[in-house]
């Protein structure tokens, strides 16, 4: 079921909101797009890395040279081979990047800081020379007791792994080194006087597990470096930029040098952001001076990259008797892998977002430990904060008595709120999506047998940032769009109907393509979700761009002034008394005498993109919990999410399915599971339970359209939203199904059935972890 | 590595005990190629055994069938006649992997693999099924039940084959049914499987039973005491309660990535009841 | 060790490639003959990426040696369309908007287009579990399954 | 002037205060001022913090008017997945 709810009228549009096929999708069915391990050159040597087995070591030594000799190896890097960074927080695009942590996740240098840290890599004829290369380099370990969770880590006899880290945001500043990055603290109004007031308190810990981004499509880059220097990087991202300048910086090159160009894209989800492979495949290439190629497999990819943190939360929430919130705190321990950088921040600004609270205390704690350092996975950091004040919400209605949407609707957060993090929202979505789900039919349908409905809502920001977009008018009136956000599911077909609507032309008629570092001025990533947004305005920016050029044409063709030429229609018109008769031009006439009037016409936009807005999202789910085995089934599942306007509307309903997908894989089954030693158990699919096919049902949509009056089409970005609320949805359909309230992800079948007979065991009532 | 793909049995014997290095069958493939990937194992000889014709056979043999141990799944699924009359079995085998590794894997493969979860073992051991074995020595019969001795570990000589496992003629009114528990709904390796054959007499009571238990123990076992719970019974709710509690009797799990003891214990009894129930459906129209 | 020297149809054209016993099927189709729109997800046999029919067999290629296609028939996704004309499956995808970075899609397509041959008529439990091998991270498969059933349709029509 | 709120953990330096009103026509010229006022605030304004303008979040905005009369809040900048 699909279903659009619009708040104001809106804008007739002639293209946008329509369902178009996609511009890339014929060379997708067939088997034809390039991703990143389809690309290949001639000569091309096989890279591949050696791992480190420990989760925490010192790295005494690392000897090379039988691996050097072995015929058909042409270049090993290591630690060496790498100048080292010193520790400062510097901006890559928008993110800030501590180079120093940068170089040591590329490459380890004092210390092995988790299990799959890459220790050396090496360039061969064949992947079968290459791993036999692997084989042979000998590395000197004096293995270090490690430790993998956030609390133990926090503790002050745990193993340090930075033995220079102070923790940041304390005053005064502490004197012994620890696993604690930062402490953030986010604080409005008077939190005491908000809990005396309160009728109601409820107080639960939650813990959550690290969750892996997932996508399909393994890291894969290949480089070549030429005898100038100059190189060529062709490599699966979601931004090339990023990727040069990172690449650049660790290897000390001008930035000039490298032309990044972006494969086709299976999935990134936030895992695409950093670099992994990339600088090693870049020093290969230049020692043996042949491209180097490198392909992560699964158990690399698992090892080695992403995930999410895995984190312990604590919320307070105290409510009226008429379910007004009158204070809410929390306490937010985020593991961020071997360095820091946990998403804790975002987790603390999202944790009460969704509502409109006078008194909020949140706590902050980065926390590194030996696992993977952590990269953004959709809206990082949200859907674990949210799940857990939502899932306090629930049970403060609950007891309460109140319909969990109502007691949301009394809270919600709407135009002038000011929000938890601070400033006042513009307009949103909320109570249309909430009041959406309340009039849906999911929320008033029967439900069967050992099943139970939840409800919850979440939030992102979004963002904007550098935007460049390029649009030439080609000489028979066809349009090429060069943009730079790598396009993860469906972005280059909203971008040429957002062309197409602005120039009056059919969407056919513009070809868009993602462009190389080297052809279009700078991009940030594809992040924060704001490709569509951000991209998305450039693109409309640059077609007014191109229609102001294409009046300027007219008048001098005409002999009359600009300001009695006008745009209507897709046609250059004379307008007003002073016009005199001419006939109206449209961009195919523009472009056979463009270059006889000034030359080729090209629409350009470069512009830091600002006004991105907030989505909120609520989403239904009914699961049905087996009472002698444990296991859940979700039956039936609504996202209902506030888009702006839904540009494609299927590409915005494949996000909000998606989403809330893998919010279902993160609540039920998926974790990183390690053994004594430090060592992930199951870094495959086979184990690392992400749902298949047969483990969902249809997944419903509707799409609240509250436009974004800063963009000019009213679009949000809709990517990342949908993630933030499943778990909570899911863990309030599961109290309701089994009687049992779990404050743990993932809720794992052997946990619901521990956890329901124990309260068999204790009679009924009593919640349990 | 060495790829050889005899057509006869005696072939692939000679060449599998002559290997003086690390030999390996390759029937489906679809256990020893992830493990060749990861470097598990390593093999210097690999036998190919599908260009036997013997080994790719399903036959009526005795008033039973003879299946070739290299028979895929979805081959099973098609026979003519082995779905009704062995449906858990057929199911068994049909729970191991996707769609696509259903095209590929074998009830051979599934047993020699070793593992104390393969769905199709506890299956052939309800069902009651002989395996025959074909070695440098000839030829000789073995109960399924005692072909796995502990994870990785078979009752196999050097250059022994799995050729083909016997299932046993049955009377009337006689079915099977295996269920096994996992957290999703495909694509997992069993937490827990139970298999369950049964004969009912007209009158309704059980004559007959085997139940076997997968991933409860070192190997998979075949539980005498809970065949003996059902026998001689309509399965009425205190017979049921006595399956139960021997199938969870005889339960020696371990805690590890896919569940803990006592998950693995409760369900035990959980899935035996529920496969006996199913086996005794299939029977009352069998 | 000698390359094994294989013989097989590819998508109707007879093909010769040399391969090493390890080698798999997946890593022969694409180093060996360049068709690379069956992916490497896993390798393992647990994402389905990689799906191709042998003799008419649904399979993951990781799990398959290359050696072992040898006058065997194998179709891939490159095979999937007439000339110019997309597969129904092809063209259901496309109108529902049933792949976003499209890295699972041929996958879909092959294991897709296996089961309409065998069930003309599945049901919507039927598709979910014939596809259970083939792991989409982006799209929660609400329009791969809607476009599955979709297709079935057409082609029964047709 | 602006009434400007400082979010999160930039207290620490600026002495524990939290709110104050500045004159700054654009969001440089707020930088400049804060950083007169608080000499520790100044490295961290530029990278890594995001300003919003009446409730209107902006990053790397230097050149952003700010209104007679407006709400600042300076908070950390946000990226994602």
């Amino acid at each position: 079921m699909q279903e659009r709810v619009k708040k104001d009228p809106e804008r007739e549009f002639r293209v946008v909101g329509t369902r178009p096929i996609r511009p890339d999708g014929a060379d997708k069915v067939t088997g034809r797009a390039k991703f990143g391990a389809d690309f290949k050159m001639a000569g091309q040597l096989v890279g591949k890395v050696l791992r480190s087995p420990h989760a925490h070591a010192r790295i005494k030594g690392i000897d090379v040279s039988k691996a050097a000799v072995l015929p058909g190896v042409k270049a090993i890097v290591t630690r060496d081979d790498f100048k080292d960074q010193g520790s400062e927080f510097v901006p890559a695009g928008e993110m800030l990047v501590n180079y120093r942590d940068v170089v040591r996740n590329v490459l380890a240098r004092e210390k092995a800081l988790f299990e799959g840290h890459p220790i050396a890599a090496v360039a061969a004829t064949s992947e079968k020379i290459a791993r036999e290369a692997l084989r042979l380099i000998k590395v000197d370990y004096e293995v270090l007791p490690h430790v993998l969770d956030a609390v133990e880590a926090m503790k002050p006899d745990a193993p340090v792994l930075h033995e220079d880290m102070i923790t940041a945001g304390v005053t005064p500043p502490p004197t012994k080194a620890s696993n604690v990055a930062k402490r953030i603290e986010f604080v409005m109004g008077d939190i005491q006087k908000g809990f005396k007031d309160a009728d109601v308190i409820v107080e639960r810990e939650f813990n959550t597990k690290p969750v892996h981004q997932g996508y399909i499509e393994p890291h894969a880059v290949v480089a070549s470096v030429s005898e100038d220097g100059s190189a060529e990087v062709w490599v699966t991202t979601q931004g090339h930029w990023i990727v040069r300048a990172h690449c650049a910086r660790l290897l000390g090159w001008d930035i000039s040098k490298i032309r990044v160009t972006a494969s086709e894209i299976g999935g990134g989800f936030g895992g695409k952001t950093v670099v992994y492979l990339e600088p090693l495949a870049l020093a290969l290439s230049k020692k043996a001076r042949k491209p180097v190629k490198m392909v992560m497999n699964r158990e690399e990819v698992f090892r080695a990259s992403g995930p999410t943190s895995g984190a312990n939360i604590w919320v307070k929430i105290g409510a009226k008797k008429d379910g007004r919130i009158v204070a809410g705190e929390a306490i937010l321990k985020y593991q961020a892998g071997a360095f820091q950088g946990s998403p804790v921040q975002p987790g603390c600004m999202c944790a009460f977002a969704p509502y409109d609270l006078e008194n909020v205390k949140v706590v902050g704690y980065d926390v590194v430990t030996n696992r993977p350092k952590v990269a953004a996975y959709r809206a990082p950091g949200g859907p674990i904060s949210e799940y857990a004040v939502e899932s306090v919400v629930d049970e403060i209605a609950e007891q309460l008595g109140l319909d969990p949407i109502e007691m949301r609707l009394k809270n919600a957060a709407k135009e002038g709120t000011k929000a938890a993090y601070g400033p006042k929202f513009g307009p949103i979505g909320l109570v249309e999506g909430l009041e959406a789900a309340k009039g849906s039919p999911h929320w008033n349908a029967p439900l069967g047998k050992n099943q139970g409905r939840g409800i919850a809502a979440g939030f992102w920001f979004n963002i904007g940032g550098e935007t460049t977009v390029s649009l030439q008018l080609n000489e028979d009136g066809t349009l090429s769009l060069m943009a730079g956000t790598p396009d993860v599911g469906g972005l280059r077909a909203s971008l040429s109907m957002m062309a197409a609507e602005e120039l009056g032309v059919d969407v056919a008629k513009v070809r868009p393509i993602i462009a190389d570092t080297s052809s279009l001025g700078y991009n940030f990533l594809t992040g924060g979700s704001r490709s569509t947004f951000s991209s998305g305005m450039a693109t409309v920016e640059a077609a007014r761009a191109m229609i102001k050029e294409a009046c300027v044409r007219a008048s001098k063709l005409w002999e009359i002034p600009l300001d009695a030429v006008t745009w209507e229609d897709g046609k250059v018109r004379p307008a007003g008394d002073n016009a005199g008769k001419h006939e109206a031009m449209d961009l195919g006439d523009i472009a056979k005498i463009a270059g006889k009037t000034g030359g080729p016409i090209v629409g350009y936009s470069a512009i830091t993109a600002h006004g991105a807005a907030p989505s909120f999202g609520v989403h239904i789910a009914d699961a049905e919990v087996d009472p002698e085995t444990g296991k859940t089934t979700i039956t039936r599942y609504t996202v209902i999410q506030d888009a702006g306007k839904a540009v494609h509307p299927a590409y915005v309903e494949g996000q909000f399915q998606g989403g809330a997908a893998q919010g279902i894989g993160w609540a039920l089954n998926e974790e990183y599971i390690y053994d004594d030693n430090g060592r992930l158990e199951n870094p495959g699919f086979l184990d690392y339970r992400m749902p298949v096919a047969s483990d969902l049902p249809m997944i419903d949509t509707i799409i609240v359209e509250v436009p974004n009056p800063r963009h000019p089409y009213g679009v949000r970005g809709v990517g990342e939203t949908p993630i933030v609320p499943p778990m909570a949805a899911i863990a309030a359909a599961v109290k309701r199904a089994s009687g049992v309230r779990f404050f743990e992800l993932p809720m794992s079948p052997p946990k619901i059935l521990a956890g329901m007979k124990a309260v068999k065991a204790n009679g009924g009532a009593k919640a349990t972890t | 590595m060495r790829y050889e793909a005899p057509d006869t049995i005696d072939a692939a014997v000679k060449l599998l005990a002559g290997e003086a290095g690390l030999a390996r069958v390759l029937a489906g493939g679809t256990d020893l190629l992830v493990q060749m990937r990861s470097d598990v194992v390593s093999p210097d000889l690999v036998v190919d055994i599908k260009k036997i014709s013997e080994l790719r056979q399903v036959k009526e043999e005795a008033g039973g069938f003879r299946v070739g141990a290299a028979v895929t799944g979805a081959e099973l699924k098609e026979h003519a006649k082995l779905p009704k009359a062995w449906p858990g079995l057929v199911e068994a085998a049909n729970l191991i992997g996707s769609t696509q590794v259903q095209g590929r894997a074998t009830m051979g493969g599934n047993l020699c693999n070793g593992s104390p979860a393969a769905d199709s073992v506890p299956g052939l051991i309800a069902a009651g099924a002989t395996a025959t074995l074909v070695g440098p020595n000839g030829r000789r019969d073995l109960k399924v039940e005692d072909i796995m001795l502990a994870p990785r570990k078979l009752a196999l000589t050097k250059g022994e084959i799995v050729a083909s496992f016997l299932l046993p003629a049955r009377p009337a009114r006689s079915s099977d049914a295996y269920l096994r528990f996992i957290p999703r709904t495909e694509m997992d390796i069993a937490v827990v499987g139970c298999g369950v054959s049964l004969t009912l007499d007209p009158s309704g009571t059980c004559t007959a039973a085997r139940v076997s238990l997968g991933a409860v123990a070192a190997r998979p076992l075949l539980v005498e005491d809970a065949a003996k719970a059902i026998i001689g019974t309509k399965l009425n709710h205190a017979a049921l309660a006595k399956l139960e509690a021997a199938a969870r009797a005889a339960c020696k799990p371990i805690d590890d990535k896919r569940g803990t003891v006592e998950f693995r214990i409760d369900v035990a009894g959980v899935l035996a009841r529920r496969a006996a129930l199913i086996a005794q459906e299939r029977a009352r129209k069998a | 060790m000698a390359k094994h020297h294989v013989s097989a149809t590819v998508n109707g054209d007879a093909v010769e490639f040399l391969c090493e016993s390890e080698q798999t099927l997946l890593d022969c189709l694409r180093d060996e003959l360049d068709l690379t729109g069956a992916k490497e997800g896993c390798s393992s046999g647990d994402c389905g990426a990689c799906s191709v029919m042998v003799d008419g067999r649904l399979v993951c290629s990781c799990l398959v040696l290359g050696v072992e296609a040898s006058g065997k028939s194998i179709e891939t996704i490159e095979g999937l369309s007439d000339g110019e004309k997309l597969h129904p499956l092809q063209q259901k995808f496309l109108e529902h908007a049933a792949l976003q970075c499209g890295i699972c899609t041929p996958g879909f397509l092959v294991a897709s287009k296996a089961l309409l041959e065998k069930h003309p008529n599945p049901t919507e439990t039927e598709i979910r579990y014939w596809l259970a091998g083939n792991l989409c991270r982006c799209t929660g498969y609400d329009k791969i399954i809607r476009a599955v059933i979709d297709a079935a349709a057409e082609m029964r029509g047709a | 002037m602006a009434h400007v709120v400082l979010i999160g953990n930039l207290r620490q330096y600026t002495g524990g205060v939290t709110e104050l009103d500045i004159a700054a026509a654009s969001v440089r010229q707020l930088f400049a001022r804060l950083t007169e006022k608080f000499p520790e605030l100044g490295p961290h304004l530029e990278d890594g913090l995001a300003v919003a303008i009446d409730g209107q979040i902006y990053q790397d905005a230097l050149l952003e008017p700010i209104p007679e009369n407006s709400e600042v809040h300076i908070l950390p900048q946000i990226a994602g997945g």
